[in-house]
């Protein structure tokens, strides 16, 4: 059956909007609810929507790295959140923080980079097995 | 509340072995579902429950109101859901290659890891041994 | 152009989500909504009807109103212990020749009391659907064509 | 008080219209009929009880917050009834024996996998394996 | 009063919500489930966001955000497996 | 004695290095002789100064912590085993050079009959017992090996296992009881232990340890009932047997119970266990013997009945019996050794052992025929050999025991049997009318009849001269069994005694029934095999096939295959131990009724239950899908009534992505069939319910404690404050307990990566995918 | 930094991840990593011979509530052996492994099983180390996996669900200690758990934590996910998982059996005793009906994992030690036995014993490579193997254990037999003519150079069975007295 046009015109204007969403909930998970796994997923799940609603390959081309590529420079910023503390002589994971906060975000530090991580580990993650899935 | 959640739990881990010990692959998938769903309530139930006062800092203090959830489960249901998520999607894959190698999920035909295949020989050398004695 | 606008859109977007329309907040919604085009420039082409805005906000409002009386009705059929059903899938014509009008016409009938819209054909020449209470096929098409269809026409192919 | 009372009316008219929704659900004979149901009931009662919600904590975040929802839903509700609507369609669910009329009927051609203006003939119709679809629970009978 | 009325809401939308759940046991087809599963996310939908009110949680709203994305992504899977399923 | 410690380790190294020397040096490579020649001579040098009653000693610590001590100890009875060892050793590697050239494996039989020795050295040297456990079980695994040698031989490799599961066995008993004893005294020295038998004797676990390390010596001595490995360890090249069979290895035993002898002799069971189980190996060996027309096996017989008497003597225990066990040690080793070789030489000289073929190849081999006359002459105790003087105190021994006239008479059997297989063995193959075969015997080269000849020579010289050994080694040996100086005068003639008496009627009734051999055997080897089923022998190929149809039997049980029977045992087990938990240690239960649920909570947990109740009934697999994505709605639900809407957020999102997933591989998964029975069913629905009520129980048992979380405190008042976030769930996810996120999003890296390679690999081999490769349930 | 044995395979996975596409670069970075890591464990086990139990607050925050990374003698003696074996298969793995394993994820697997491994013997929070565990598995799962033939995913889908069972059970554990103490910190759990008015609970509690680990550690009657499933990868990944993930699982048992469930050892370790018992005789009845050499290896995991908790049954500092030097042993032996199992299948082209023969004939190298740690692993002095059970002897003489002393002793000759077996028919016995000649076949130095690497080091553990078993001692007095763990990661103990 052909794709719906209904399906991917609404993929088309829906996404960008997932994206944006899950960046908030990224961005404002440490003081509101949200943070990395539930911006992931929105994220993820905008994209999602895009491979089921245009195709797997339109979500490949879309994609400015590959899904593996994600997870692993998500899991990268995760450990380098941790090992930037280590540098400065703390024990791993320790918090650093930015004296000042940034306009938007807020008191910016390594906590936000580890959820950044999270952020893109779950991305890469959901995508990587949605594209092996949809394109066999 | 405690009792009804406890209850819960408790029926959730009882279909959830009820489906594992099916033979069909696929309803022991759902049986692996309905566990996870198990231990998460099992896990929220760890720590007394407290109506409509999320673990948060309202944005005009230093510190959460008197009564709020206990937020130490609910960091670790979090990281069980995930990680059951990520196990669930292997095991829904590896249940499928499963069926498309072997073309059946009825378990009772996947013993070959398991019983040696050819049969066990027990006589051994012994018994070539000429003389008996 | 387009892109540029919905750039903005999202901007304003992020500024309603943050709850707080300060300068840095736009800047910043507009900053991450360019990063976001920019990661789906490749997605198609941007369409026109973005242009339209402000006329399909008009639109969506005089819509709502319809969608509670539509409601009230259903409710009717719904609550009666006998429903009065008479149900149909219609074929209507459509003169809309843009994808976008077409998208939202078959969005705003299925909203509409008792209508629900299928599926559209292949050539975009024909609008399939599902109707609650029919009592006359050819005054069912009418009312689309001379309700909706004529409004979106004006709207999006003037 | 008023915003109370403008509130409460919203909220209780929007869950109103969700147990509407369910009940039509519930009550109507065929799926489409209860997609007619649900896709606006639903819709229309999310969208009560999240201006409700709006003009309750009068903030503005929240309001976009809640416009920006039911935006969302208005976007996407139909598109999700059409998908399953058609889709079920095709896939062979019947329509309730009282319905009058079916346009849809025979427009479906299966070698190009297209949804034609004209009636298809016969030998190219998708031929929908009815027997396949009804996946009953033991709650049907 | 005011805690009958809310009494009174909830009540409604735990007859939607029985009403969907027991359409989607009965089924009878896997449309029909679909539906009801969606109908479940909106019903839960306006649960949240009336517990939201009914407590003073303004924050609960961002999770009724979430549902309102996600259930329709859910709906469009099914369809997907629908259509390649002919 | 530092030679000696030396000679240990290099002993070892050599054994490595003989391969290698082997192929180096080719045919001089009998020059390792030379080892054990240097070892002997060191230990002539040393035979005064043990004689003269001092024990020669080293101690470094090995595994102090074990008690396992480097304690090498020279003393009578260890010279005594220790010239054996060396000498003997040095004259079958001559031997064995000559009698395996041109072997591939040569070089391997070097390393390990210099292993062997080595290790039989460290046995008799060791005063430490752990010490000596390692040489034990060194020797057992390298007279695995050298019984195996022509591994290529069915036979060859059963009859290794069976020796070295035997020995294995009592070894590990012995272990025990070395363990034992070391429990009760705090000490693996054995000297230690002989200056603390009092305290052993007096311990309550005295008898299991002298039971334990009995079973060590008997195993390895061949002592009834576990003497049939000895028969069978024949399959060995000859020169091993020689060694291993006859002079070495099988008096390691022997060795043992006269080394324990002053520990254990006090204690009432010795006398009765010993010699009894000495007896019957001493006549039941004799007479096993004469069924027997393999020149090799005849000797093996001969053998097990002349370690019975060995043991038998300990066992009597008195003085003399002491020294009769000692010379018979030492008779014993010179005559049986040097028959071995002969037999091999005979194998050699005529290619088979068969006496029943064998005859009249004295003239082609002289000096093999001579060799084996004299060996005869003194395993028969004939005057003026070595053997003679053994068997006039063997007479002397019984006659002053108890029961007198039992025990000589049994004794008088078994010595009769002796002087029958000596007649077939030493003179038969020589002198005696040859069988139809026609055999073309010759004399093989003289590393062949040398050895043998020399060993002759000295049971014939130490036979004239008795008070060589006697003085020198008998007295020093059982000084070092009785704890105290003993003089020991032996001599040929003792006068007109009760025991030349039996010694001449030994003779003769066994000339006769030397010379009715091949009448007699028949029925003899019938008498035996019919016995055979009742014996030992036969006991064990029975008892390891029961074992291993045991194994097998237990094996198919619980690795089935049916992963419902394993999941139901885990259940079942879990559910079993918490009841007996329960039941043992007693906890209470409470229900708090603080929070009464509300209706809409009610709701919530009605549909949960509801949908997983159709759950398990369901038919459709996608009607499962949907009404579990209702339960985890559900639950989501419950997580943010209760104030957890990060959870309620990520529960949603994750309940959809499982929904899709399941969606888009579920065309490919099968559908729902009832598989089981009605009864399964049920079977599977109690137990279910067990582990359920469990679960609720638990979590109602440790609701009834009143819990308080001092993290949640500690995590409230910190989070804004130092971890600078308002969401206190979201600031454990990624700063408090960022460790466990970072756990976490490995996994789900890693799922994905195995989601990607498990259907690409799978694609790729898609197409050479073979059938199972092995044959299952076809 | 004790934090580094999980950080640097993690690291180095990360990078194989990234050089996805680049075989070399990936088997040069696993050699890399492996050594790596060797060095960190060296190192920090000689810091922590030095100076005592090493602790680490990762995130800076403080004892009981943030998580605390807590290294003794006995983790760090596992951190070590856990490189050793990553390094030999590391090595191993260059011609081991197949291109298509490569391809799709070997190496990057290979470090975040060990990093999982290295993360449950490192962590003291017991959340954490569900953690771990599940990346463990998640990483075996996916390696067990991996070749998508008939046997493997076989084997996989037993092991998935019999190990997800145990997680599940492991989890619930902790909710209900949780709920209990309050707290997860193990430390901190070991010091609340003797307040509570009523011990039983905590004693039902760890009966469930005896299932879950007991599963992962395939005890009897939980094993038997095992012998269904290790015998169906490459020898590479059972070497791996055999030297590695059982061993997790009662490093756990040993952990929280000495740490935290020590209230009623009457009951509890009594019990264990008893399991101990009949793991030890139903694995080594097991090997014996076996005539697949891999499988024969196997069922005899199971066995040693018996003697193992022999140790902790017996619950005194010499049955610890003993069985930490146990484990050492067992560890080296068994993925030796493994790694010349797979080089004697690259020469005969079979595990099935039947098919086998002649190696010792024509290579005597190979033959040695498994003749030491077979005769090692049933007991044969001076090997390691022998003193490991001596001192278990020793130890249970000691407390008058008899009868488990007795089992131990048959089931060690029943080992003999087994490891004899293996001997006599892919040895001795003449080469069969459905094979091809064994003589003619080149092996790698990648494969034997490690092999024999790991032979020698199980040699070594037996020689220096003295300095080992006083290393065992010292870490088992730590494990004995909680109260030392409980000081180095809370400080002063009230
Ligand atoms: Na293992
Ligand atoms: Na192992």
């Amino acid at each position: 059956m052909q794709r719906s046009i209904l399906l991917s015109a609404a993929a088309h204007y829906l996404m960008p909007l997932m994206l944006v969403f899950s960046i908030f909930l990224l961005i404002r998970g440490h003081n509101e609810v949200g943070g990395g796994f539930a911006g992931g997923l929105v994220a993820a799940s905008g994209l999602m929507l895009y491979g089921i609603a245009i195709s797997p390959a339109a979500l490949r081309k879309l994609l400015p790295i590959q899904p593996h590529l994600i997870v692993g420079i998500g899991l990268l910023s995760a450990l380098l959140s941790g090992a930037i503390p280590m540098l400065m002589g703390k024990p791993f994971l320790t918090g650093q923080w930015l004296k000042t906060p940034l306009p938007v975000i807020g008191k910016v530090g390594t906590p936000l980079l580890f959820d950044t991580g999270v952020y893109l580990v779950v991305i890469g993650v959901v995508v990587w097995i949605l594209l092996t899935l949809a394109e066999e | 509340m405690v009792l009804l959640l406890a209850i819960t739990a408790g029926v959730l881990f009882a279909a959830a072995i009820y489906m594992i010990l099916r033979r069909s692959l696929v309803k022991i998938l759902v049986g692996l579902l309905l566990l996870s769903y198990a231990v998460n309530l099992l896990l929220f139930n760890s720590a007394d429950l407290i109506p409509a006062r999320p673990p948060l800092v309202a944005a005009d203090s230093l510190l959460p109101p008197t009564i709020y959830a206990d937020p130490v489960p609910q960091a670790l249901i979090l990281t069980a859901i995930v990680i059951g998520f990520g196990l669930t999607a292997f095991a829904v894959v590896l249940m499928r290659q499963v069926y498309s190698t072997l073309g059946t999920d009825d378990l009772n035909e996947m013993r070959c890891t398991d019983i040696p295949c050819q049969e066990v020989e027990i006589a051994s050398e012994e018994e070539l041994m000429e003389d008996p004695l | 152009m387009s892109l540029l606008l919905l750039n903005i859109l999202l901007a304003i977007a992020w500024a309603a989500l943050t709850g707080s329309f300060e300068p840095v907040d736009l800047l910043f919604g507009f900053g991450l909504g360019y990063l976001v085009l920019w990661l789906i420039t490749r997605m198609g082409k941007p369409n026109p009807y973005f242009r339209q805005i402000p006329l399909v906000l008009g639109l969506l409002g005089t819509f709502l109103a319809d969608l509670l009386r539509a409601n009230i009705r259903m409710a009717g059929i719904i609550l009666s212990p006998h429903m009065r059903l008479r149900p149909a899938v219609i074929a209507v014509p459509l003169i809309l020749k843009s994808k976008a009008a077409i998208i939202l016409l078959a969005n705003l009938v299925t909203l509409t009391p008792g209508t629900l819209s299928l599926d559209v054909s292949t050539d975009q020449r024909m609008l399939f659907i599902h109707t609650v209470y029919l009592e006359n096929p050819e005054q069912f098409k009418q009312q689309l064509l001379e309700g909706y269809q004529r409004r979106l026409k004006e709207l999006f192919e003037s | 008080m008023l915003r109370e009372i403008i509130v409460m009316t919203l909220i209780l008219g929007g869950s109103f219209f969700m147990a509407l929704a369910g009940l039509g659900l519930l009550r109507m004979p065929d799926l489409f009929l209860r997609m007619s149901s649900t896709a606006k009931a639903g819709t229309l009662g999310a969208g009560l009880i999240l201006l409700g919600a709006a003009i309750y904590f009068d903030n503005f975040s929240i309001y976009t917050r809640a416009i920006a929802i039911i935006v969302f839903l208005l976007l996407t509700a139909p598109v999700a009834a059409h998908m399953i609507g058609r889709a079920a369609y095709f896939d062979g669910v019947p329509l309730w024996k009282g319905t009058v009329q079916d346009d849809l009927y025979g427009h479906y051609r299966a070698s190009t996998h297209t949804l034609e203006t004209t009636t298809i003939p016969e030998e190219d119709r998708v031929v929908i394996d009815r027997d396949d679809i009804p996946d009953n629970s033991n709650f049907d009978r | 009063m005011s805690e009958f009325l809310w009494n009174v809401i909830l009540l409604l939308l735990s007859i939607a919500l029985i009403s969907a759940f027991t359409r989607l046991a009965r089924g009878p087809y896997l449309p029909d489930r679909v539906v009801a599963l969606d109908l479940i996310s909106i019903v839960a939908m306006g649960f949240i966001v009336t517990y939201a009110v009914r407590f003073n949680q303004p924050t609960f709203l961002d999770v009724a955000i979430i549902l309102a994305i996600i259930s329709f992504l859910g709906t469009v899977a099914f369809a997907y497996y629908l259509e390649r399923r002919m | 004695m530092i030679f000696l410690s030396f000679s240990v380790l290099t002993g070892i190294l050599l054994a490595g290095l003989a391969p290698l020397l082997h192929r180096r040096f080719a045919t001089r490579s009998a020059a390792l002789a030379l080892f054990p020649l240097a070892i002997f001579a060191q230990l002539c040098l040393a035979i005064p100064e043990v004689a003269a009653g001092k024990a020669w000693q080293v101690a470094l610590p090995w595994v102090p912590s074990l008690g396992l001590s480097l304690s090498l100890r020279l003393d009578g009875l260890g010279l005594v085993m220790a010239l054996l060892i060396s000498g003997i050793g040095a004259l079958v590697i001559i031997y064995g050079g000559a009698y395996l050239h041109g072997h591939p494996f040569l070089g391997r039989f070097y390393s390990l009959v210099i292993l062997f020795m080595t290790a039989m050295l460290g046995v008799v040297l060791s005063d430490n017992a752990l010490l000596l456990f390692v040489f034990w079980e060194l020797t057992s695994i390298s007279s695995f090996f050298l019984i195996g040698f022509e591994h290529h031989k069915a036979n060859a490799r059963a009859a290794a296992w069976q020796a070295l599961l035997v020995t294995g066995s009592g070894g590990l008993a012995m272990l025990a009881g070395f363990s034992l004893l070391a429990k009760i005294t705090a000490s693996f020295e054995i000297s230690h232990w002989i200056g603390h038998s009092a305290d052993i004797l007096a311990h309550p676990l005295a008898p299991a340890a002298f039971l334990l390390i009995l079973a060590g010596a008997a195993t390895k001595s061949a002592q009834f009932p576990f003497h049939f490995w000895l028969p069978n360890a024949m399959e060995a090249p000859t020169p091993v047997s020689a060694y291993l069979h006859s002079a070495t290895m099988v008096k390691a035993g022997i060795y043992l119970l006269a080394r324990l002898f002053p520990v254990f002799s006090g204690l009432a069971l010795w006398p009765m266990v010993i010699t009894s189980m000495g007896l019957i190996t001493l006549v039941g060996g004799a007479l096993l013997a004469l069924a027997q027309t393999d020149l090799k096996r005849l000797l093996a017989y001969t053998t097990v009945s002349a370690l019975g008497s060995m043991v038998f003597f300990l066992g009597l225990g008195t003085t003399l019996a002491v020294k009769t066990a000692l010379v018979v040690l030492i008779a014993h080793a010179l005559y049986k050794g040097a028959l071995f070789l002969v037999a091999g030489c005979v194998d050699h000289g005529t290619g088979t052992r068969d006496i029943t073929i064998l005859g009249g190849a004295g003239r082609a081999m002289p000096f093999t025929a001579t060799a084996a006359g004299l060996a005869g002459l003194s395993m028969a105790g004939i005057a003026p050999l070595l053997g003679f003087i053994a068997k006039e105190l063997m007479y002397e021994a019984t006659l002053e025991a108890t029961l007198p006239a039992l025990l000589t008479g049994l004794l008088l059997v078994a010595n009769v049997g002796m002087v029958a297989v000596a007649g077939w063995v030493s003179f038969k193959p020589f002198w005696g009318k040859p069988g139809q075969e026609h055999l073309h015997p010759h004399e093989g080269p003289a590393a062949l009849w040398f050895p043998p000849l020399l060993l002759a020579a000295l049971s014939l010289l130490l036979g004239a001269f008795p008070q060589l050994i006697g003085k020198w080694l008998v007295a020093p040996a059982a000084q070092a069994l009785w704890q105290a100086p003993l003089s020991v005068k032996l001599s040929l003639w003792h006068g007109l005694t009760p025991m030349l008496g039996l010694s001449a009627l030994t003779l003769l009734l066994g000339i006769g029934i030397s010379a009715a051999g091949p009448r007699l055997q028949p029925g003899i080897t019938r008498f035996w095999h019919a016995l055979a089923k009742f014996g030992p022998a036969a006991f064990y190929p029975r008892s390891l096939h029961a074992v291993l149809s045991f194994a097998a039997w237990q094996t198919t049980v619980l690795q089935s295959g049916y992963l419902r029977l394993y999941v139901g045992s885990i259940v079942l087990f879990t559910v079993i131990l918490a009841a007996l938990t329960l039941a043992l240690r007693p906890s209470q239960f409470s229900v708090p009724t603080i929070l009464p649920p509300r209706f809409y909570d009610v709701v919530l947990i009605g549909i949960i239950l509801t949908a997983t109740f159709l759950v398990t009934r369901a038919r459709s697999r996608l009607a499962t899908i949907a009404l579990l994505g209702s339960i985890g709605f559900s639950i989501a639900i419950l997580f943010l009534l209760y104030s957890a809407p990060d959870l309620a957020m990520v529960q949603f999102a994750i309940e959809t992505l499982t929904v899709i997933l399941f969606v888009l591989v579920l065309y490919r998964l099968p559908k729902f069939k009832q598989l089981s029975s009605r009864a399964t069913k049920t079977a599977d629905m109690l137990l279910a319910l067990m582990g359920g009520v469990l679960m609720t129980a638990l979590m109602l048992i440790v609701s009834a404690h009143n819990s308080d979380s001092h993290l949640t405190r500690y995590f409230a008042e910190s989070s804004l404050p130092l971890a600078n976030g308002r969401n206190i769930v979201n600031v454990i996810l990624v700063d408090f307990r960022g460790f466990d996120t970072l756990g976490e999003i490995t996994v789900l890296a890693i799922a994905a990566l195995g989601v990607f390679s498990l259907v690409r690999l799978a694609k790729k081999g898609g197409q050479k995918r073979q059938a199972p490769p092995t044959g299952g349930k076809q | 930094m004790i934090a580094l044995p999980i950080l640097s395979p993690l690291l180095f996975g990360i990078l194989n991840l990234l050089a996805w596409r680049s075989a070399r670069l990936q088997k040069a970075l696993s050699l890399a990593g492996g050594a790596v890591q060797l060095g960190v464990a060296l190192w920090l086990l000689h810091t922590v011979q030095q100076s005592g139990i090493q602790h680490l607050q990762v995130g800076n925050w403080p004892a009981p509530f943030g998580i605390s990374l807590v290294m003794d003698l006995f983790s760090a003696i596992l951190v070590s052996v856990a490189a050793v074996i990553a390094l030999v298969v590391a090595a191993y793995s260059q011609a081991g492994i197949d291109a298509p394993r490569v391809q799709f994820g070997y190496y990057p697997l290979f470090f975040l099983l060990l990093m999982g491994v290295n993360g449950a013997f490192i962590t003291g929070d017991l959340f954490n180390l569900y953690v771990w565990f599940e990346v463990m598995l998640m990483a075996s799962f996916v390696m067990l996996a991996l070749g998508g033939e008939r046997p493997q995913i076989e084997g996989a889908i037993k092991y998935l669900i019999l190990n997800l069972l145990s997680s599940t059970l492991f989890l619930s554990a902790v909710g209900l200690l949780y709920n209990l103490g309050g707290t997860l910190n193990m430390a901190d759990l070991a010091l609340r758990l003797p307040k509570l008015e009523q011990g039983n609970q905590v004693t039902l509690i760890a009966i469930l934590f005896l299932v879950a680990f007991g599963i992962k550690s395939a005890i009897f009657p939980l094993f038997f996910w095992l012998p269904a499933s290790y015998h169906t990868p490459p020898v590479t990944v059972t070497a791996l998982f055999s030297g590695l993930l059982t061993k997790v699982g009662v490093y756990a048992l040993f952990r929280v059996f000495t740490l935290l469930f020590v209230q009623d050892t009457a009951y509890t370790h009594a019990l264990i005793l008893v399991i101990a018992g009949f793991t030890m005789v139903t694995g080594v009845f097991g090997a014996a009906a076996q005539t697949d050499f891999r499988r024969l290896l196997s069922f005899h995991i199971i066995s040693q994992i018996g003697y193992l908790l022999m140790g902790l049954g017996l619950f005194s500092q010499p049955a610890l030690a003993a069985s930490i030097y146990f484990m050492v042993h067992v560890i080296l032996a068994k993925t030796s036995l493994f790694l010349v199992a797979g080089i004697v299948e690259k020469l005969d082209g079979s595990f099935n014993l039947k098919e086998l023969g002649g190696i010792y004939r024509t290579r005597f190298g190979v033959a040695l490579l498994f003749l030491l740690p077979a005769l090692s692993l049933a007991g044969l002095p001076p090997l390691s193997g022998f003193f490991a059970k001596l001192a278990l002897i020793v130890a249970g003489f000691e407390l008058q254990q008899y009868s488990i002393v007795a089992v131990g002793l048959a089931v060690s000759l029943m080992t003999l037999y087994s490891m004899t077996k293996v001997w006599n028919e892919a040895f001795w016995k003449e080469p069969q003519q459905s094979t091809h000649h064994p003589a003619h076949k080149p092996i790698s130095a990648w494969l034997w150079a490690p092999t024999a690497a790991l032979v020698l080091l199980s040699l070594l553990a037996g020689m220096l069975a003295e300095p080992l078993l006083g290393l065992a001692n010292q870490a088992a007095a730590q494990l004995a007295d909680p109260s030392i763990y409980i000081q180095a990661v809370l400080g002063a103990v009230p």
